[in-house]
């Protein structure tokens, strides 16, 4: 079960990065946001890079998640422990519904991915729209001057580097145990080659379903958590195709095929990203760099950086190739 | 004897290109059965129907007695009737003990149960040395042989071949017959679609032969081969395609 | 509403329905040839929208003349992207190729901040505050001109697919590229000449539309998704789809738009792709889906 | 957790610590005011010209001897770039307050990524001055930390409506109003403010027009306007869009006065449309041509540097600028809370910071600067303000 050490690994090196931060609320930031991109990342690509499903709609469940957190506290007063779980129901019957619609039609491919994205824009329009959710100006939480445990108010960042830290090692957990699982066998087996996995007993409209939902629920945590982090959410900033884009980047970067290369992504990328506003004063200089990087290790390096690293790393201690077939038969034959 | 296979009138058309038409056969539990018929006979059709790959639109396909066409390939799989590709379809992502242990999954939701059933099935067919080779490096006789693996993990009791032999070596052809051959003694019926005749005779004991996907001739092998219409059908569209 | 109203939104559907056919005719064509879909599609657009604004801005020269120039810089750039970019990702997964345009969408957009600034830039000319009267319709005279040109262009598209061997092997490699390559057809040469077809379009449309609307780093953007929705409504790859997918989503929008808020009439189409995928995956004009 | 408390009061401690030289800090330790603006994204042209009028600023005030209540030391302006975005924004915020110890933040352009910005300065007690977002809820929020130059979205109809009446007053006829705005933050958060507004001083909204920025073709709505038979078009939207309209306007043959909102409106591109503009009004917060010293000397040395005219949200940037550098001043501190109260105090009626066109530029409870607009006037291919009379520089022209 390398798979899991792999993980408990990652979960240490979280835990290290969190302690690190501590010493300072500029670090806990940057932190913070590593880890929220990571889970919604690593969340992604158990749809993209284990399952085969790309969309680019995500920011949509994002999206679900952040306005019921930010619509319950700023309209009706509810506190997160009311507003988390509806987001997470709202946004699996969300993607319940999308999954049944576009799998019972076999879209996959660019088909997948731009009728996610038509959902998505549905959904941006249509909350830019809607007085009830703050049209275009977006929602404010309610915010007083005293930490509440209740409404996820802290003075302090730690508190929020806790919890989404715990969302993302909770993510990577479930993610290597579904994949140790059938489960897991069963989305690569239809990441890999759907029809071959329908005769050998896969149901793939069930598995692809499960999939999408358990992703979406997970993006839903992490824009849940964003709202009560920012304090504000717009139509923009949670609902935009910047979002999904910047899930799609961390994966491709990081690499698809293993369930941490996303998170590695983003541990490269975010940071990168914060460096360079620092220390450059030219206009869009980050995004250009940032871009840069994207086409040229998406041509050169398909599996990414995780997956290059893994690869190295068997090649280093690999066995010893085993021989044709022809000496298989014989021994058959033999025996 | 009860036929595990029964197929009952099967016709399947594409808008209005009728690709089978009337195709009724049975399969016995125990026996190697062939489909043969010239290139474009119906053949894969028909296949794709059995597994479920295609819906018929007319007539009925009943496996151990229960109507199976129309259902999907998992419920089809899950019944005991498993396919191989002809052009082989490994998960290529995966290692050969993976691919294996997605098929075994079928019967064994715990992943240590699928993984020592996987394991078992490498075993049997030699193949344990490779399990932890990527699915991706193999060579075509090892993902034919790969494809077999798979489908015995799910534990069928009707296997379906398509064109198993095609590209192989003499040498690997031998080995595969022998291991279609050991195949009913382990409970396992088998139909084989194939285009080589000398494999079809040593092989099957009855087959169909079909052609514009109609029922030239059903029965036993020798009978089927040795049909004037077969031979016509079969063997002066092969003269053809070698004329031409 | 009343019914003048009415017509004056067909008639205005009918314009951006030109507009959007004229820059979503490129992107079919290069998806129907080599099966990649280009997210930097809209900011080849806006250069070409640059480049009809310095060439008026600069040397005075009229947007419509400028296509003459700014059509074949922009074949040279679409093949120079085949060359650089595209002939590369042919090789990798489909999810990487969605990366590498989309990463040089950003790179594109941002390289023009830094080269021309985020202000807006604008062609004035006496014809552009002028309108033609039709009864309750009135129709502005760059509108029409983008029309007119739109159907001409989509017009010799057409010839050039059908009566031509360039266009003739085009297909060929459309329908089968493996076939294409046995029958000695030279695919990455093909894939070269689709390429600064797909984006030489674009030195039509940009002009035209920077005379209509104005041009900054971003603009492009702004059509990039519609051009996406217009071709998978009309059905991937096909060229009369293009056509009619324009015509459905620049009339609904337009419709849309004048009983409704504008934000609802922007989901619209959005919302008519998700009734074409589900109800008509290959698209209202495609025959065979492109799996 | 106990190693946990014991760290906070650890950190507390040296917290402490390090608070009472700061109170004995050298005279050339300078004054770190941190600087929000969008460099990258749709608005980064508006950002750049927000980071100008703020380096003026602090030019000025270190060549003219830097803040004499701290002994003479210089400002430091800390630029952070918000791409635009809420989330970076707030972490730049974040890291101008507590990496770079900044005393007090300017910024943020666009109301989506100053909320959350303000938000965190709020819970850094961290004076916050808000120099051109107008959403309203801004200074509605009963922030203790936050302090806005611009006025609320709001008021504009306030003044549109003092506006109708002058021109009504000199024999205008504008009984039928309609409203066209980009269905976006920006033209919703003003036309709201709009529709609640007029309707109750008995001015009638006829038609309500909506576009979204990028529309080739506005023929639809612009036949709706004309059919609306309105003799005032009130726009909200981006210079972009309007000129976009206006010309769907003019191909209508319809040629209502119209009156534009915000720098969008006020903006030098606009200006490229000619004979099509001319005679349209604008409301904006300043001008550069109205009449008060202080703004007359900011356009000069604006113009001298940058070789370009000021837009509006210059002004309010520079005059943000002031104000921070003012108070603490005033409060001979560089502590955020010395300063935060320093500029509840502030009452600037002359010097540059008083630029804008009010009497005096103070906050009030809520930290909002009371501070109404002006109306501008297209007149021979210029920008002039009219209106309010007192700081005019031209009187209205009437074209009928």
């Amino acid at each position: 079960m390398s798979g899991f050490r792999t993980v408990a690994i990652v979960a240490a090196l979280v835990v290290a990065a969190f302690l690190l931060a501590l010493s300072d609320r500029y670090y806990m930031d940057v932190f913070i946001l590593t880890c929220f991109y990571g889970a919604l990342a690593v969340s992604w690509n158990m749809m993209a890079g284990l399952t085969g499903l790309m969309s680019l709609g995500h920011a949509l469940f994002v999206g679900i998640g952040a306005y019921s957190v930010a619509w319950g506290a700023s309209v009706q007063g509810w506190p997160p422990l009311v507003t988390w779980p509806m987001g997470v129901v709202i946004a699996v019957a969300a993607a319940a519904v999308m999954g049944m619609l576009c799998f019972r039609y076999g879209l996959r491919g660019y088909f997948f991915a731009i009728a996610t994205l038509a959902f998505n824009e549905v959904a941006f329009f249509s909350v830019s729209a809607s007085v009830a959710l703050g049209r275009s100006d977006g929602l404010i939480l309610p915010t007083s001057s005293e930490d509440s445990v209740m409404m996820l108010q802290f003075f302090d960042k730690w508190p929020y580097g806790l919890i989404i830290g715990t969302v993302l090692i909770a993510t990577l957990a479930i993610g290597q145990y579904l994949l140790t699982s059938r489960t897991g066998y069963y989305w690569r087996a239809l990441r890999d080659n759907e029809e071959a996995a329908e005769a050998l007993g896969v149901n793939a409209r069930a598995y692809k379903l499960r999939c999408f939902m358990l992703s979406a629920g997970i993006s839903a945590v992490c824009g849940a958590f964003y709202a009560n982090y920012v304090a504000f959410v717009d139509p923009r900033s949670v609902l935009g195709i910047d979002l999904s884009i910047q899930m799609l980047v961390y994966s491709i970067i990081g690499g698809m095929a293993l369930l941490w290369g996303p998170l590695l992504g983003a541990v490269l990328l975010v940071p990168f990203s914060v460096l360079l506003r620092n220390i450059s004063a030219m206009q869009g200089s980050e995004i250009i760099a940032y871009a840069v990087l994207l086409v040229v290790l998406a041509l050169i390096l398909p599996q990414g950086i995780a997956g290059w690293l893994t690869a190295r790393w068997r090649r280093r201690k690999a066995a010893p190739r085993p021989e044709g077939f022809a000496s298989v038969a014989a021994a058959e034959k033999s025996a | 004897m009860t036929a595990l296979l029964e197929l009952k009138n099967v016709g399947k058309a594409f808008g209005g290109l009728k690709a089978l038409s009337d195709v009724s056969f049975s399969v016995a539990p125990d026996e190697i059965f062939a489909i043969i018929g010239p290139n474009g006979a119906g053949k894969t059709t028909l296949f794709n129907c059995i597994a479920g790959a295609l819906a018929p639109t007319q007539g009925e396909i009943l496996f151990q007695g229960r109507r199976i066409d129309g259902r999907p390939p998992h419920e089809i799989c899950a019944q005991g009737l498993v396919r191989t590709f002809q052009i082989v379809k490994p998960f290529r992502g995966m290692t050969v003990l993976e691919n294996v242990k997605v098929a075994a999954f079928a019967r064994h939701p715990r992943p240590r149960d699928a993984e020592a059933a996987a394991h078992r099935v490498l075993a049997h067919l030699g193949m344990e040395a490779f399990a932890e080779t990527d699915a991706d490096e193999l060579n075509v006789a090892q993902m034919r042989r790969l494809e077999i693996a798979r489908a015995l993990a799910t534990e069928p009791k009707l296997l379906l071949l398509d064109e198993m032999l095609a590209g192989l070596t003499p040498a690997e052809s031998a080995a595969m017959c022998d291991l279609i051959r050991a195949l009913p003694r382990q409970g396992i019926a088998v139909i084989v679609v194939e285009h080589s005749i000398p494999v079809v005779r040593s092989l099957c004991e009855r087959a169909v032969a079909i052609t514009f996907g109609e029922v030239l001739a059903e029965g036993t092998t020798e009978e089927v081969i040795d049909d004037p219409r077969v031979q016509e059908a079969y063997l002066g569209r092969a003269d053809a395609k070698v004329d031409a | 509403m009343t019914f003048g109203i009415f017509l004056q939104a067909v008639v205005s559907g009918l314009a951006n329905a030109s507009i959007y056919a004229l820059i979503a005719v490129g992107l079919t064509l290069v998806f129907g040839v080599m099966r990649i879909i280009n997210f930097a599609h809209g900011e080849f657009l806006m250069i070409a929208m640059y480049g009809g604004f310095f060439a008026w801005s600069l040397f005075g020269v009229d947007p419509v003349m400028a296509i003459l120039i700014v059509t074949p810089l922009l074949a040279l750039l679409g093949m120079a992207l085949y060359g650089g970019i595209v002939r590369l990702a042919l090789k990798v997964p489909e999810i990487n190729q969605m990366a590498v345009t989309l990463g040089l969408s950003l790179l594109l957009q941002h390289l023009a901040l830094v080269l021309f600034s985020g202000d807006n830039m604008l062609v004035t000319q006496p014809r552009s505050t002028a309108g033609i009267v039709l009864g309750p319709v009135v129709i502005q005279v760059t509108h029409l001109i983008a029309c007119g040109a739109s159907l001409l262009l989509l017009g010799l598209i057409y010839l050039i697919l059908r009566r031509t061997d360039f266009g003739l092997v085009m297909r060929a490699v459309a329908q089968s590229r493996d076939g294409a390559a046995l029958s000695g057809i030279d695919i990455a040469s093909v894939y070269k000449w689709a390429m600064a077809v797909g984006v030489g379009t674009l030195g039509v449309t940009g002009p035209l539309l920077v005379s209509i609307l104005y041009v900054n780093p971003h603009v492009g953007a702004l059509f990039t998704l519609k051009a996406f929705v217009i071709v998978i409504v009309g059905g991937l790859g096909s060229f009369g789809g293009v056509l009619v997918g324009a015509l459905i989503v620049g009339l609904a929008e337009s419709i849309a738009g004048a009983w409704f808020s504008a934000s609802i009439a922007a989901a619209v189409p959005f919302a008519i792709l998700i009734l074409v995928l589900l109800l008509r995956p290959e698209g209202l004009m495609n025959r065979s889906l492109a799996r | 957790m106990t190693q946990e408390l014991n760290r906070r009061r650890l950190m507390q401690i040296a917290a402490a610590a390090t608070v009472l030289p700061a109170g004995f800090a050298h005279a050339a330790d300078p004054l770190k005011v941190g600087v929000l603006v969008p460099m990258t994204g749709a608005t980064a042209g508006d950002g750049a010209r927000l980071l100008k009028a703020h380096e003026l600023a602090a030019k000025q005030i270190n060549e003219a001897g830097g803040i004499a209540g701290l002994g003479g030391a210089k400002i430091e302006l800390m630029v952070a770039d918000t791409q635009s975005k809420p989330e970076v924004g707030r972490s730049e915020a974040e890291r101008l307050i507590s990496r770079a110890g900044a005393s007090v933040l300017l910024g943020a352009w666009a109301s989506a990524v100053t909320i959350p910005s303000m938000q965190v300065a709020e819970r850094y007690r961290t004076p916050f001055i808000v120099t051109s977002a107008v959403t309203d809820s801004i200074t509605e929020q009963k922030l203790q930390f936050v302090f806005r130059v611009s006025p609320k979205g709001s008021w504009a109809a306030k003044d549109v409506i003092e506006f109708i009446g002058f021109l009504r007053q000199k024999g205008q006829k504008i009984d039928k109003v309609a409203l066209a705005y980009e269905d976006g933050p920006f033209g919703q958060t003003v036309s709201k403010g709009y529709k609640a507004g007029l309707p109750e001083k008995g001015i009638a909204i006829v038609a309500e027009e909506t576009f979204r920025t990028g529309s080739p073709d506005l023929s639809t709505q612009a036949a709706k306007l004309k059919a609306s038979g309105a003799d005032l078009v009130l726009i909200v939207c981006y210079v972009d869009d309007e000129s976009v309209l206006l010309r769907a306007l003019a191909a209508q043959q319809y040629k209502p006065m119209v009156l534009g909102y915000g720098g969008g409106h006020v903006h030098p591109t606009l200006l490229k449309l000619g004979p099509l503009v001319e005679g349209a009004f604008g409301i904006v917060e300043w001008m550069e041509d109205v009449k008060k010293p202080a703004s007359e000397t900011f356009v000069k040395t604006y113009k001298e540097a940058y070789g370009e005219a000021p837009l509006s949200n210059a002004a309010q940037a520079y005059a943000s600028t002031w104000a921070a550098a003012l108070a603490a001043d005033a409060a001979r501190s560089r502590e955020p809370l010395a300063i935060r109260d320093a500029l509840r105090k502030l009452k600037l009626s002359s010097g540059p910071a008083s630029l804008l066109p009010n009497d005096a530029l103070a906050f009030d409870e809520n930290g909002q600067n009371i501070v109404g607009n002006v109306m501008s006037q297209v007149i021979d291919g210029n920008f002039v303000t009219v209106w309010p009379e007192a700081v005019a520089s031209k009187p209205v022209k009437f074209l009928k």
